[in-house]
């Protein structure tokens, strides 16, 4: 399970942080053998989607601190283990990200394999055979649940006929996450609402994700949200082509703000995007560490709190009295009154 | 003197072989040309180059006297030259008409003119005597009518001169009789023609001239009329010939075959096989005449256990081996020799070698519990190769290599070697030249003497007169007669053999 | 003489394949402004550089080999088996069930697990085989079709009633693995196997049961003539079904190797793992041959490694080396060129 | 739900699933029934999403504006014809192993579409496209009642080409000349260059027209579907409409009814979760429903499918 007592308590923008250099402990020469890598997943740096955030997250920290960063590029599942060696043999490397849950079990044996090396990982929780977590890895996770109870919320609210979709890509606990949040969010605004749920059970088939668009549309639903990668281009396919015809239909973004990939030459049929702030994450873990306060053995949850995760910025076709709900929303949750349920059986029980 | 074709000093080179080595050809306007060579000897490639399939490296050609380079088949269908195939030129899915107006197709509003084109090749049909059923698919008509598409198609495109590349080989008497006759008729409306052949009383019956060649060399033409057939045979080979099948009477012991009302249906669901009886003893050569299609595949394949039979009994030395496997058939002493080489006598990428073992791979000692012995396996091969004669660089060369005759041989060692009580030989000479056929008609011989049966079907009614001891004659699925060779005529079996009762045959003697 | 020179022009054929696929991409990296030098440096360092990823190519060879055997095998009968992809995965889960499943000791357990993978890829052959032996069914379009089959009903299985953390199942038991210390520590903690050992026992096996044993003999003659073969008293629609449960039980241990070595488990599949569509190029590159496919499996798994430190070294994309590797495979494939072309300079050479 | 709103539900989908793979067969069609097998369509399908995305992005720019993909798909044509040389040099020319230059053709194509996604957008994969081509009623005929709503209305105009191509290349291929020329390569190119055709000419503008077919299928996918380009956007389509080719016998109408038998049986794997009857059966036997119905549909009353007899075979002058 998450933990929630290791929050992480220096939210910052990127924005501001070169203030924080001076302030910090780190000295100049420090910073100047400081070397932070990361090794992506099969998306590489540019997947427009959490790869690419996590660099440019990294990209920002090198400039503000004038320090060494680089990434290596997986192509398949295999590579992982290849590449996190890489990183951890070579000794300029201070510390070696791991982006995304994929990379579970290789971080593991290669962290165990070089205890002197520090290592994180983007999504996931790394224990070993005791369920203990390892000292030498930072576990860095979000949630998920959080953001898209925001956006149930929007979609809640948004509805005209009371009918929303889900889609995710291939069916995990991760992606449960952001389904049952969804599911939550639109239950607490709008509890007569039906939502609609199918997996594509793939990351990367647009036409199944234009299929099941199409079916929920025609069904009835008139907003989706979708955590299904590259199989999302199809939703916002049907959308657009839904939305030509003059049909009122909205799609809800993931990941990051997927403003661009709604847009066509009269429109856009994005409503809004449940963002993960993974550059924000991948950051002040670089900054920590560096600063000589490694979160090893931790585990940091980026939320709402921290904007970690939330609403896009893009939010022109949401009204002002949708998004002041978000805020009250948003308060609620920090205020610590209810929990977002995260699987199934959370969600079953959720009450409000 | 007007020659339509002049071929002065051919020259064709493949890779390690020289198939045509200075020949000259000279064919008259109007007269029927014959080539005639051994196995190999370059025939085919000679026409392949008079047709512009192959540029020659050497030599000039001139049709009606003017020097021409024939680069491709186009130029040849340009001055008139046509050729009918060694192997047929036809597309099996496609109707005859399809075949004949291929590359020259009549259009309308830029589709083919089917309607058209049927009528230009029923009239065409019309004029030179050759049925066919322009709508017919390839496949499905007879190997004859199909010859006469060949012809059509050669026609069709204005050819004044015929090439003719062994095409009685795969043909009925009835066939080749109706084909001589279609020869006369092209003669006589102007055409030339080159025919190619290994039947030597088809030349004396039909051409006017004869060029012999022998390993890419020509060996000198001669006046039809002024020669006999052992000349011919002696210009060929180089040496003389014997046509007369050398052998003792026979002496035939107990039944070694004996088919007891066989029925089996073909793909068609007809009864090929209809009711059929039948015995062969030991020491005696059976020859099955009939026209093709009167049930003989369906005959073998049913003995040889490829073909499931509906009802009936086949037993091989009293043991029933009706329906059993092919491979138990032949472990009951059954050896076969399959009339289509390439399709099912050889696995051409195999060697030799592997192509002779292909019976026995599986006994000791060339294997043992499953595992070859490739060394035995190529000692063996390499003995039989020796036996018999088979002329390859090696036992480990490709079948493929190999020309039609020693392909032949291989086949029949194999066969043969394992001593079986039942040979069955279906077409073993087919396309063969004189030499080979007058070595495999010695072997058969001698397995007879050795005690043995065999069934020799063929369509050739000199080759089942000289061999066997004794004919039957199928007639739609049954064996409608069985008579002595010695006081058969080939009339009379003609006669038996298109359905005649052989007491009418007795009384028109 | 002449076979000595036959054999030198089909050793020769390869190799200057090779050497054109390379100068090729050198030109390509010329062409987008990279070094070439620098390229191809980083790439053999990225192979041979050191213990590590010398292993890891090791590894990467080792489903390589089996799913080229698997191929090869098919093909030498007169078969086109495109379904080794899976073949592979249903292999995989199978040798993971029975590694997780079962409490048993190592020498029974280990055996258990890969002929598991055997009987699994092995069932998923005979389909295609009895299919094409009984109905004539094109085997082509029923190994597509089962590859989708075998990648969905995996993931069902793992989903419903394997699933452990994130994506995949547990770890199989220490007893079913392949994994080594000794080669680890050899390699310097790469994940090479003993899985490596079984693939050059199965190159042996290929060869052996092709060449030296009858039913190899009967299999590749049904492969050339299947109308010969039944003339010669064999059966023909065994030898089709035998030959694709022989080439699809290659496969499944390819698959197990995976599982057993690699991994240690299998997780959801969100796209196919191209190991099986790669020993299509791996077989046909080594000619079919077990010798062939070795070295085919070396040079692919020895690219693929490399292909990252390319990146890592001299930043040239990744897919450079799949670039290289099609030309190669087309070289190859085009050896009447090479063959024209030494021809002529052999004939260039007798003339003076 | 009721029968007729599930069809409403399910036809338009087939049709829309089938649209890419009916182009990319048909190319396939052509290749083999001049006697080149072609497992390169998967790489040929890459190719044209790839060319179909770069161009519409170009043509935007460049203020095409709603032309913009329309333009692009013939680009991709184009691109695919030329690319498909590849596999004609090789396997006709220089007598290559046609599945092992297939293959090939698979591996060039998606390393080169991303290789050069790389050195034109700086990243994996290439901007969004913004013009596209969208679904349209048909005039009059989307009016019929029922069948109306199924075939004609809400359509991509791209599925009705691809219908319009069925057509066309039956007629092409079974009533012109140079179909009959291009059978007859396929099933004996002896007796076909003995007649004067130039089979290995013929040969290479079948592969060719398989290039731009293929070419258009992939574009028609990424334009209407994908909307930008990456190396996952076809990831075994090719391969699908290969099936789709051996299915339908090599004939362009049975290359149709396979692809829209594809299609259904994934629409209808996809709608279930939405229809009551079929809402409770586990996801997984949906999946699979596409699959294991062709194979069925194979082993049932399909049957052998034989192809052009020649196939799979370089021609040499002279061999047999
Ligand atoms: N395409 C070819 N490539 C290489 N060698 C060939 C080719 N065609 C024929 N040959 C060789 O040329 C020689 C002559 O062959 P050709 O086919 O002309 O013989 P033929 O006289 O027609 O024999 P047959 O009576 O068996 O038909 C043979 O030795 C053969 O090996
Ligand atoms: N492409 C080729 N390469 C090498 N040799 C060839 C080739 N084509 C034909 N030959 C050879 O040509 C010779 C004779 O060819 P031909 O076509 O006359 O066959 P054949 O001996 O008459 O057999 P059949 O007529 O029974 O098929 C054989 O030695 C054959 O192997
Ligand atoms: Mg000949
Ligand atoms: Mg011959």
């Amino acid at each position: 399970g998450q933990a929630d007592d290791n929050e992480v308590e220096t939210p910052a923008d990127t924005g501001d942080t070169g203030e924080e250099v001076e302030d910090g402990e780190g000295t100049a020469e420090d910073t100047g053998d400081f070397v932070a890598k990361m090794v992506t997943d099969e998306g590489g740096v540019d997947d427009l989607s959490f790869n690419q955030s996590a660099w440019e997250g990294l990209k920002q920290f090198g400039e503000d601190f004038g320090v060494e960063v680089d990434y290596q590029q997986s192509s398949d599942a295999s590579d992982y283990a290849p590449n996190l060696n890489r990183l951890a043999r070579d000794p300029e490397t201070s510390i070696a990200f791991a982006i995304g849950f994929l990379m579970e079990d290789d971080i593991r044996s290669v962290a165990q394999q070089h205890t002197d090396k520090q290592f994180a990982i983007v999504d996931t929780v790394v224990t070993d055979d005791d369920d203990n977590t390892i000292p030498n890895i930072a576990n860095i996770t979000f949630a998920e649940h959080q953001g898209s109870f925001l956006v149930g919320v929007v979609a809640g609210l948004q509805t005209e006929t009371d009918h929303v979709g889900f889609i995710g890509g291939v069916e995990s606990g991760l992606i449960k996450k952001f389904e049952n949040g969804f599911k939550a969010g639109v239950k607490a605004v709008n509890p007569d609402a039906t939502v609609s749920v199918q997996y594509a059970q793939s990351f990367n088939d647009a036409a199944t994700g234009q299929s099941i668009a199409n079916t929920f549309y025609s069904n009835g639903a008139d907003i989706i949200y979708h955590a299904s990668g590259g199989t999302g281009n199809g939703v916002f396919s049907e959308a657009i082509n839904r939305a030509r015809n003059g049909e009122n239909v909205w799609v809800i973004g993931v990941d990051r703000d997927q403003h661009e990939e709604g847009e066509w030459a009269d429109g856009n049929v994005t409503l809004t995007s449940m963002v993960k702030r993974v550059d924000q994450a991948v950051y002040q873990v670089s900054q920590m560490t560096m600063e000589g306060n490694f979160p090893g053995g931790e585990i940091l949850e980026f939320e709402l709190a921290d904007h970690g995760v939330g609403i896009a910025e893009s939010t022109e076709n949401v009204s002002e009295e949708i998004l002041s709900a978000v805020d009250e929303w948003t308060q609620r949750i920090l205020d610590g009154e209810f929990e977002v349920p995260q699987t199934d059986e959370e969600f079953e029980e959720f009450e409000i | 003197m007007d020659y339509v074709i002049e071929m002065n000093n051919i020259r064709k080179e493949f890779p390690g072989i020289v198939a045509n080595d200075n020949i000259t050809l000279q064919v008259k306007q109007g007269e029927i040309h014959a080539l005639l060579g051994e196995n190999g000897a370059g025939k085919s490639t000679l026409m392949n180059v008079l047709f512009g399939l192959y540029q020659p490296e050497k030599g000039e050609i001139k049709v009606r006297g003017e020097k021409v380079e024939i680069t491709d088949p186009n130029v040849a269908n340009d001055l008139g030259i046509g050729m009918v195939h060694q192997h047929f030129m036809l597309i099996d899915k496609f109707t005859v008409t399809e075949n004949i107006i291929l590359g020259n197709e009549p259009t309308k509003f830029g589709n083919i003119d089917l309607r058209k084109a049927e009528k230009d090749v029923a009239e065409i049909s019309e004029m030179y005597g050759l049925q066919v059923d322009p709508r017919a698919k390839i496949e499905d008509i007879s190997v004859g009518m199909q010859q006469r598409v060949e012809i059509l198609k050669t026609l069709y495109r204005g050819a004044e001169i015929l090439i003719f590349d062994e095409p009685t080989a795969v043909l009925t008497p009835q066939e080749i009789n109706e084909l001589m006759e279609i020869m006369k008729k092209l003669i006589n409306e102007g055409k030339s023609i080159i025919l190619i052949t290994h039947k030597l009383k088809e030349i004396l019956a039909v051409c006017d001239q004869c060029t012999v060649i022998r390993r890419g060399k020509g060996i000198g033409t001669v006046n039809v009329k002024e020669t006999n057939q052992n000349e011919l045979a002696a210009m060929m080979v180089g040496r003389e010939i014997s046509f007369a099948v050398e052998k003792t009477v026979a002496k035939p012991k107990d039944p070694v075959l004996k088919i007891e009302n066989l029925v089996v249906r073909d793909a068609r669901d007809v009864k090929a096989v209809n009711d059929l009886n039948l015995e062969i003893r030991a020491g005696e050569i059976l020859g099955i005449a009939g026209v093709d299609g009167n049930g003989q595949t369906e005959l073998i394949e049913s003995i040889v256990g490829l073909q499931k039979s509906e009802s009936g009994k086949i037993t091989i030395d009293g043991k029933d081996i009706t329906n059993l496997s092919p491979r138990k058939v032949t472990e009951s002493g059954l050896g076969h020799i399959p009339q289509d080489r390439h399709k099912h006598g050889l696995v051409l990428d195999f060697s030799v070698g592997e192509n002779i073992l292909l019976q026995t791979y599986y006994r000791q000692p060339y294997s043992k519990n499953g595992v070859l012995f490739y060394p035995k396996m190529y000692e063996k091969a390499k003995e039989l190769i020796e036996e018999y004669d088979v002329r390859t660089p090696s036992e480990r060369t490709l079948a493929r290599a190999l020309s039609g005759g020693n392909q032949q041989k291989a086949i029949i060692a194999r066969e043969v070697d394992r001593s079986p009580n039942l040979l069955i030989a279906a077409q073993p000479t087919r396309g063969l030249d004189v030499g080979a056929i007058e070595f495999i008609h010695k072997k058969l011989v001698e397995e007879r003497d050795k005690g043995r049966a065999v069934l020799l079907i063929s369509f050739e009614l000199d080759e089942i007169r000289n061999v066997s001891d004794r004919i039957a004659v199928i007639y739609e699925g049954k064996i409608v007669a069985i008579v002595d060779p010695k006081d058969t005529t080939e009339q009379e079996l003609g006669l038996l053999m298109a359905g005649g009762k052989q007491e009418k045959a007795g009384e028109s003697n | 003489m002449k076979l000595i020179k036959d054999t030198a022009v089909k050793l020769a054929i390869p190799l200057i394949a090779i050497f054109f696929g390379f100068f090729a991409g050198a030109i390509i990296m010329l062409a987008s402004g990279n070094n070439p030098i620098a390229g191809y440096a980083a790439l053999i360092d990225g192979v041979i550089g050191d213990a590590y990823v010398f292993g890891e190519t090791l590894r990467m060879m080792t489903p390589l080999i089996f799913s080229g055997i698997a191929v090869a095998f098919a093909f030498r009968t007169g078969l086109l088996n495109i379904g080794v992809e899976g073949q592979l995965i249903v292999g995989w889960l199978a040798s993971v069930v029975v590694g997780i499943v079962f409490d048993l000791p190592m020498v029974i357990h280990l055996p258990l697990a890969i002929l598991a993978g055997a009987i699994a890829g092995g069932i998923w052959g005979f389909l295609p085989g009895i299919l094409k032996a009984r109905f004539q069914v094109h085997e082509v379009i029923v190994t597509i079709m089962l590859n989708y089959v075998a990648l969905h009903v995996s993931n069902h299985v793992i989903r419903n009633y394997m699933l452990a953390s994130g994506q995949r199942t547990d770890f199989i038991s220490p007893t079913a693995s392949l994994t080594s210390d000794f080669l680890a520590g050899l390699t310097d903690f790469s994940r090479m196997h003993w899985g490596f050992f079984l693939a050059i026992a199965a190159c042996v096996i290929m060869w052996f049961i092709l060449w030296k044993t009858t039913k190899g003999y009967e299999l590749r003659a049904a492969g050339f003539n299947p109308n010969a073969s039944s003339y010669a008293g064999m059966n023909v629609k065994t030898n089709i079904v035998l030959s694709m449960v022989i080439s699809g039980a290659f496969a499944g241990i390819g698959g197990a190797m995976e599982g057993l070595g690699t991994y240690g488990f299998i997780q959801i599949l969100s796209s196919f793992t191209n190991l099986g569509f790669d020993g299509i190029a791996v077989a046909l590159l080594g000619g079919s041959t077990s010798i062939g496919i070795f070295l085919a499996a070396f040079l692919f798994g020895g690219l693929k490694i490399g292909a990252a430190n390319m990146q890592a070294g001299a930043n040239v994309a990744p897919e450079l080396v799949e670039i290289v590797i099609a030309l190669i495979i087309f070289f190859v494939a085009s050896s009447y060129l090479i063959r024209l072309i030494l021809n002529r300079l052999q004939s260039k050479k007798e003339g003076k | 739900m009721d029968i007729i709103s599930i069809l409403n539900l399910i036809i338009p989908t087939a049709i829309f699933a089938a649209t890419p793979l009916i182009f990319t067969a048909l190319g396939g069609l052509f290749s083999e029934r001049a006697g080149v097998v072609n497992i390169g369509l998967e790489g040929l399908m890459v190719m044209g999403a790839f060319s179909g995305i770069v161009f519409t992005l170009l043509f935007e720019s460049l203020g095409f504006g709603a032309a913009s993909p329309w333009v692009a798909l013939v680009m991709a044509m184009l691109i695919g014809a030329i690319f498909s040389l590849f596999h004609a040099v090789a396997s006709i020319t220089f007598r290559a192993d046609q599945i092992v230059s297939g293959v090939a053709l698979n591996f060039l194509a998606v390393g080169l579409t991303v290789f050069l996604t790389r050195e034109i957008f700086g990243r994996g994969q290439t901007d969004y496209i913004s013009e596209r081509i969208f679904r349209e009623n048909i005039l009059f005929l989307s009016d019929i009642p029922v069948v109306g709503n199924w075939f004609f209305s809400n359509i991509y105009p791209t599925s009705i080409v691809s219908l319009v191509f069925v057509l066309v290349v039956w007629y092409v291929v079974f009533k012109t000349p140079f179909g009959l020329r291009l059978r007859s390569v396929g099933e004996h190119p002896m007796a076909a260059d003995t007649m004067g055709i130039k089979v290995n000419r013929m040969k290479y503008i079948a592969v060719m027209l398989s290039g731009a077919l293929g070419g258009i299928g992939g574009a028609v996918y990424a334009i209407t579907t994908s909307a930008n380009f990456s190396g996952g956007t076809i990831a075994g389509q090719g391969f699908m409409a290969l099936a789709a080719l051996i299915f339908g016998k090599w004939n362009p109408l049975g290359v149709l009814g396979a692809a829209l038998f594809f299609g259904f049986a994934q629409s209808l794997s996809l709608s279930a979760q939405q229809i009551p009857a079929l809402a409770n059966v586990p996801q997984v036997y949906l999946l699979i429903a596409p699959y294991v119905l062709t194979i069925l549909a194979l082993a049932g009353f399909v049957g052998k499918a034989e192809g052009p007899k020649a196939i799979g075979k370089a021609y040499e002058k002279g061999s047999r």
